[in-house]
């Protein structure tokens, strides 16, 4: 039962991190927020496995929430904000395509070597998707740093925070409900602020590509 | 006996060469006494390396009974098999480059004497094949030094060419950069008593602190790394080995530069006995980034030689991928895995030794008859040189690893090593395993893209220039040598069930290696791996002669069968245009074209197109040129800044140069006195 | 009636796979049309052309060597040693021992090595595109290749195809396990990619400057691409076994009964269906890459063979 | 999804094999019997535009389509003479053309057969007793069927080419 268990929640969490790799690969908007919606629905559906299995209510307030906010309200205010400010394609990244999935999978393996001392010690059925979690917040992390359009950079964001909360779901079987909805909260509040910020570097620059805020120095 | 006959072949060869000097008797003589030497030490061997009863009984008693000059603990007689192995690529390589070289050296006739080049080749193998036989630091340095010495004025052949005096000098200064890291290594090692001999140094090395000995590894790695062209360290080895005669390209791609690798084994597993991980974690790790930036760069080459030069790289990254595999797994006390990783090594050494002589020799063949290194000028060799378009082919299936030539089943054992990896018991290290098995995966793919082109360009198509139009098939002597290598590829192949045991042999007992072959033998090749009754197994001796049987089979049937035999031959389709010329054919460079905007990152490429446009219209251009170039990394980023340090430093210096005697004198006594002190300081 | 040997049936097994070669492609041809609203040929349309080129006239370049000549020989028998090799009706085959996966990775490699070699031959401009093309998407696909080898063999602790079915058979778990998964999705990249499917290269392609596998074959007539065409041909359906039987291997026959073997007969069919429909319908949703951006799709299936043993170091 | 949805929605729309007018069809010699037996369900047909307006192209390109669906009757279009069986010609042979059209010719294995499109093609058509033109495509090499139309219909090309097979259905 447990390692079919661990199995489940392995595959789910490798989902997850599957769609944050995506956003590495695919250029259009449109793709991003696809896979940020798909990754949200993995995520929802690993917190629902855990609840279940350990009969937690709370983790099914989280899963619903996740779906609702996550995987279904986000994407349409992306969309809704793509067809507002959206250029036609991710523009030329930093690190081109290919190069950043390699890196990509070799930060996976990077946290897979730093999260091993925390599996060692942990004896809990779901530890084996910890890495992938790990994986997953430094994936996001270089999408941040190394994709020049602020609409990617803020589904990375987002993507970031999916990485944080798997990682608490998977280590500790779910996080305190109240800290969930603060991050919730908090992710939102993220969320509006760089949509206005967004829309004042289109304003200003009549483009989303923050290179253009290196203007600003001069 | 033999041993003598070896030395006693090599220096008659050598004072052949010096007597006669020209003609075709020097030509003879030179290669005979070559062929003589490099026989003894194939028979030497493999009567240790298999443990012939009657051979080796033999061998042993007439070795004991020492010559009187070589007492003293001084020269051994090949009694470690490690060393009995690299004495027989040293050998095996011999026989064929010297026959080669009666051929490839008759164009010198009338133009250049033989008395340099046959003596110095005669030196050369001696003391390449004395370097492993050595058991005394004395001896093995002076060997290593004279099979450098021997090795830059072979190099320097045609020293006209200022290419060539680029190159030796490059040669030069990496060598005796390596000798100084090689010699500090040893100096460390060395005992109170001063005993240079190897034993000591081992039983003192023992005894030394983990940091000196780590120390000491580090240092030996730089010196024969350097040698063995390990990236960062391989600046030397593109220029050197195409600048040398043919045969010498051979030998030095082929055999010196596996010496390297002796000395690596010498040090990590005779003298020091093992080491911490992360020595073979090195060791792996720039072997992994040698093998594919050597191929990387080998795919930008345009100039054939050169071209190998970069694969001997790749390869020498390859063997040295499986030696710190072994190493890896020594530390870790994995001995099964660490005999497969350190059999796959020296596997891979001997393999990389035939197909890379063969190469060489078949580009000099292709060199003799076009009198261009260049693959953009030939063509359509394989019509006039067939032969030799055979075996080289041969040599470049064997050298992308196809089945079942020798060159896939020495990867094969490193591959199966690398799968072991997983049961290093620390991950973060494990990790390495998947990595290096995925760089070597991509450096074999990439090597077969690149030999596709080397064949490709150079034999198949149409011939780019009027000598290659005019080309004429080598020298009979030239066709056997490079039929013995190539038929050697295949039997290295298919014999490997005999092989890879024998060698699991020659690496047990060192570093406490279990003495117990591990590898077990059918007529296929069967190795145990990592899990409980698992084990890799496959049998390229079937293989061989199943693809062998199906060759002939489908011919055969389709030939019994209704299918129509009608053959007609027409023009090249080009969309019905009405005449093809040789310019219209992909080049060398188009074919790399693809690989070279992949790995831009890497290359760098800088290109230059300039068009030449018609004085009446831009719409009419009469000619394009594009020159592309890419640029090296090491050389521009580590080397030219020492350099450049260097010469500035030696400008600031120069200004005591002032050519007076007065003050020449003057630097002598203050020398002396400085030294004085010293002296009188350390005494207290 | 005295029990099938191994080596009957491996002999067997090897004739069906290059019978069903052709149909397997027809199937898919026949799909595809059906996706794009057209009738289509009959499944059994590859058979045809078969028999077509075998009675065609051979017309070779002037400029050609015997290699052109011994080219598809060579690319006909290396496929057909793999078709011996890998697991295609029964378990263990007597020729287990004599390759591993690696072995039947570099045996294909042979094939596409000698055709590259005989695309240069002729001295065509497109030859040489299309020889330059495969070798360099080839070389690429090697890594992600010898990775998902290593997870493969990481659960079966051998790279033998035989000891990597029976495990997986032993222990049903391992099937779905995220390493299996995320192996077999990166295997499926590189099946389209060493077939020269969509989006890699399209199989139906008219334009020459954007062939890669038909470029090298565009100088091949008659016998000779029947040859080809026929190799080609297997090696998508011993691709559609190794994915089939080495990561869903139930079906396929432990003993030399004929019910056992009938059994494995009608799996390797349902198999080898399902995944014609999956590469159909994914051929029909995807667009070709540009020849620039197929390193992207070879690097997402290197991420996933590295997924794939990061997983699977995890879950031991 | 929404486009296998809208696969699904259209269903198939190949159209039978429509009746035409039989005089368009010019039939030059019969094919013998075992090339007609050969080719009868897998014929790879190599497209030669010698000199065309492009009209007859646009229709040839209609047959690959899912409406006439050449891909039925077992004809693909080939990427090179070397793999075709039945060359489709059209226009006037042009004089650049010329040779390329000869050297196409050569390059097929026989056997092989050649059917030629359009007006252009048979008479020359508008383009007749020009500078440029060297003559109508049998006057060049071997022809078997002519279609005639400016341009005909896919269904005539279709025709014309399962006449050259000796497979074309009987007109009532």
């Amino acid at each position: 039962m447990d390692s079919a268990f661990g199995q489940l929640t392995v595959l789910g969490s490798s989902l997850v991190l599957l769609c944050g790799l995506t956003l590495l690969w695919r250029r259009g908007s449109a793709a991003h927020i696809g896979a940020f919606a798909a990754q949200s629905v993995a995520l929802a559906a690993t917190a629902g496995l855990i609840a279940v299995v350990t009969g937690s209510r709370e983790l099914w307030v989280v899963a619903v929430i996740l779906l609702g906010l996550k995987g279904i309200l986000m994407p349409i205010l992306l969309k809704r904000m793509d067809r507002r400010f959206g250029g036609p394609r991710e523009l030329e990244p930093y690190v081109n395509t290919a190069t950043s999935l390699v890196i990509g999978g070799l930060l996976v393996v990077l946290a897979y070597i730093v999260t091993w001392p925390i599996l060692d010690v942990s004896r809990l059925p779901t530890r084996a998707g910890m890495p992938l979690a790990m994986g997953l917040i430094f994936v996001s992390l270089f999408v941040i740093i190394s994709r020049k359009k602020a609409l990617t950079q803020v589904i990375g964001f987002l993507a970031l925070e999916n990485g944080i909360a798997l990682l608490a779901m998977l280590g500790t079987y779910g996080i305190p409900f109240i800290v969930e909805v603060g991050v919730f909260l908090d992710a939102l509040m993220g969320f509006l602020v760089m949509q206005i910020v967004i829309y004042r570097i289109q304003e200003t620059f009549e483009s989303i590509d923050v290179e253009q805020l290196n203007r600003l120095s001069q | 006996m033999i041993f003598l006959l070896m030395v006693a072949g090599y220096l008659f060869g050598a004072l052949a060469a010096l007597l006669f000097a020209r003609g075709w008797v020097a030509r003879w003589l030179t290669a005979a006494g070559a062929i003589i030497g490099g026989a003894c030490a194939v028979t030497l061997a493999v009567a240790e390396v298999f443990g012939f009863d009657i051979g080796s009984f033999q061998i042993i008693v007439v070795l004991a009974r020492r010559p009187w000059w070589l007492q003293g603990g001084v020269i051994q007689d090949p009694a470690q098999p490690l060393s009995a192995v690299f004495l027989g690529v040293v050998g095996a390589i011999a026989i064929p480059a010297a026959l080669y070289s009666i051929g490839y050296t008759r164009a010198w006739e009338g133009r250049r004497s033989l008395r340099m080049p046959g003596a110095m080749l005669n030196l050369f193998l001696l003391s390449m094949s004395l370097v492993p036989l050595a058991e005394n630091i004395l001896w093995f340095v002076l060997f290593w030094e004279g099979m450098a010495v021997t090795s830059y004025l072979l190099v320097m052949t045609e020293a006209e060419e200022p290419e060539t005096v680029h190159a030796g000098n490059w040669y030069l200064g990496m060598t005796q950069f390596g000798l100084g890291f090689i010699l500090a290594a040893f100096f460390l090692l060395l005992p109170p008593d001063g005993s240079g001999d190897f034993t000591a140094l081992a039983k003192h090395a023992a005894t030394l602190s983990p940091g000196l000995k780590s120390l000491v590894f580090v240092l030996a790695l730089i010196g024969f790394g350097s040698k063995a062209g390990l990236v960062p360290l391989h600046v030397w080895l593109p220029s050197a080995h195409p600048a040398a005669p043919s045969h010498v390209s051979a030998l030095m791609s082929g055999v010196m530069i596996k010496l390297g690798v002796y000395g690596v084994l010498l040090f990590g597993l005779r003298l020091l006995g093992g080491g911490p991980a992360w020595w073979g974690g090195l060791v792996l790790t720039l072997g992994a980034v040698s093998a594919l930036l050597g191929v990387l760069y080998a795919l930008m080459e345009h100039d054939l030689k050169r071209l190998l030069a970069y694969h001997s790289i790749e390869n020498i990254g390859i063997i040295f991928i499986g030696v710190g595999a072994g190493m890896m797994f020594l530390s870790y006390d994995l001995p099964a895995l660490a005999v497969l990783g350190f059999v796959g090594g020296l596997y891979h050494t001997i393999n990389h030794a035939c197909f890379k002589g063969l190469l060489f020799l078949g580009a000099g063949s292709v060199l003799h008859a076009t009198h261009t290194r260049n693959m953009e000028e030939m063509g359509g060799l394989i019509k006039r040189m067939p032969r030799t378009a055979l075996f080289f082919l041969v040599g470049a299936a064997a050298i992308s690893a196809l089945p079942p030539l020798n060159g896939f089943v020495s990867e094969w054992v490193v591959f199966q090593a690398l799968l072991g990896g997983a049961s290093i018991p620390q991950r973060e290290v494990a990790v390495l395993m998947p990595i290096a098995v995925a760089m070597l995966a991509l450096a074999s793919g990439l090597a077969a893209a690149c030999f596709v082109k080397a064949f490709g360009i150079t034999f198949l198509g149409i011939a780019r220039s009027h000598e290659a139009e005019q080309a004429r098939e080598a020298p009979v002597s030239m066709q056997v040598a490079m039929a013995a290598l190539a038929l050697a590829c295949v039997v290295l192949g298919a014999a490997a069930y005999a092989m890879v045991p024998a060698l699991g042999r020659v690496v047990a007992g060192l570093a406490g290696l279990p003495p117990a072959s591990a590898v077990t033998v059918s007529w296929s090749l069967r190795v145990p791996l990592s899990a409980p009754g698992a084990v890799g197994q496959i049998s390229p001796l079937p293989i061989l002669l199943g693809l062998a049987l199906l060759l002939v089979a489908i011919p055969i049937g389709l030939w019994l069968s209704r299918a129509s035999r009608a053959l007609r031959v027409s023009d090249t389709w080009g969309c019905g245009r009405i005449a093809q010329t040789p310019r219209m054919q992909y080049t060398a460079a188009a074919f790399a074209e693809p690989l070279r905007r992949i790995f831009a990152a890497l290359y760098r490429p800088t290109e230059d197109v300039s068009i030449d446009f018609h004085p009446e219209s831009r719409y009419f251009v009469q000619s394009i040129a594009y020159r592309a170039h890419i640029i090296p990394w090491f050389e521009r980023y580590l080397y030219d800044p020492v350099i450049d340090r260097v010469i500035a430093w030696a400008a600031r210096v120069r200004a005591i140069q002032s050519g007076s005697l007065h003050a020449y004198l003057t630097y002598l006594v203050a020398a002396l006195v400085i030294m004085l002190g010293l002296l009188m300081l350390w005494g207290s | 009636m005295p029990l099938p040997t191994g080596y009957t049936v491996a002999i067997a097994q090897t004739a069906l796979a290059l019978l069903l070669a052709p149909g397997l492609v027809g199937l898919i041809r026949w799909l595809k049309a059906r996706l794009q609203n057209r009738r289509g040929a009959p499944v059994w349309q590859p058979y045809l052309e078969l028999r077509k080129l075998f009675a065609k006239e051979v017309v070779v370049s002037s400029n050609a060597s015997w290699l052109f000549r011994v080219a598809p020989f060579v690319v006909f028998a290396s496929t057909v040693a793999v078709a011996f090799l890998i697991p295609v009706l029964a378990v263990p085959s007597p020729f287990d021992p004599v390759g591993d996966l690696l072995v039947v990775v570099y045996l294909l490699l042979l094939g596409t090595f000698f055709l590259a070699l005989a695309g240069l031959d002729p001295g065509s401009a497109f030859g040489g595109m299309g020889s330059s093309r495969e070798m360099t998407v080839a070389a690429l696909s090697e890594p992600t290749v010898a990775l998902a080898i290593f997870a493969l063999a990481l659960g079966a602790g051998s790279t033998n195809l035989g000891q990597i079915v029976a495990r997986t058979m032993a222990d049903p778990a391992a099937a779905v396990s995220p390493g299996y998964l995320l192996a077999f999705g990166a295997l499926f990249v590189v099946t389209l990619a060493e077939n020269g499917r969509l989006p890699v290269d399209n199989p139906a392609t008219h334009l020459e400057l954007t062939m890669i596998h038909e470029a090298m074959i565009l100088e091949y007539s008659g016998r000779y691409l029947a040859l080809i065409e026929w190799a080609a041909w297997l090696k998508v359906l011993l691709f559609f076994s190794l994915l089939g039987n080495l990561f869903v291997p139930w079906g396929v026959a432990t003993v030399l009964t004929p019910s056992a073997l009938g059994w494995a007969l009608a799996t390797l069919l349902a198999k080898l269906v399902v995944l014609a429909v999956v590469l159909a319908v994914f051929e029909t949703r995807v667009a070709k890459l540009r020849l620039f951006r197929v390193p992207e799709l070879l690097a997402v299936s290197f991420v996933l063979a590295v997924l794939a043993i990061t997983v699977s170091f995890l879950v031991r | 999804m929404g486009l296998l949805s809208k696969i699904f929605r259209t269903g198939i729309v190949t159209e039978a094999f429509p009746p035409g007018d039989p005089q368009i069809v010019h039939l030059v010699r019969e094919v013998d019997l075992r090339s007609r037996r050969l080719f009868g369900r897998a014929l790879g047909i190599r497209e030669v535009d010698a000199g065309s307006c492009n009209g007859c192209e646009i229709e040839i390109s209609g047959l690959m389509g899912p409406v006439y669906d050449s891909e039925r009757f077992g004809f693909h279009f080939v990427a090179s003479p070397r793999h075709a069986d039945l060359l489709l010609v059209t226009g006037p042979v042009t004089r650049n053309m010329e040779v390329p059209l000869r050297k196409t010719y050569e390059a097929t294995p026989s056997p092989k057969l050649v059917v030629a499109v359009g007006d252009c093609a048979h008479t020359c058509g508008v383009f007749k007793g020009s500078y440029a033109v060297a003559g109508s495509v049998d006057q060049i090499i071997p022809v078997d069927v002519f279609v005639d139309g400016c341009p005909p219909e896919p269904a005539d090309i279709l025709r014309g080419i399962l006449t050259a097979l000796g497979r074309a259905p009987q007109a009532s």
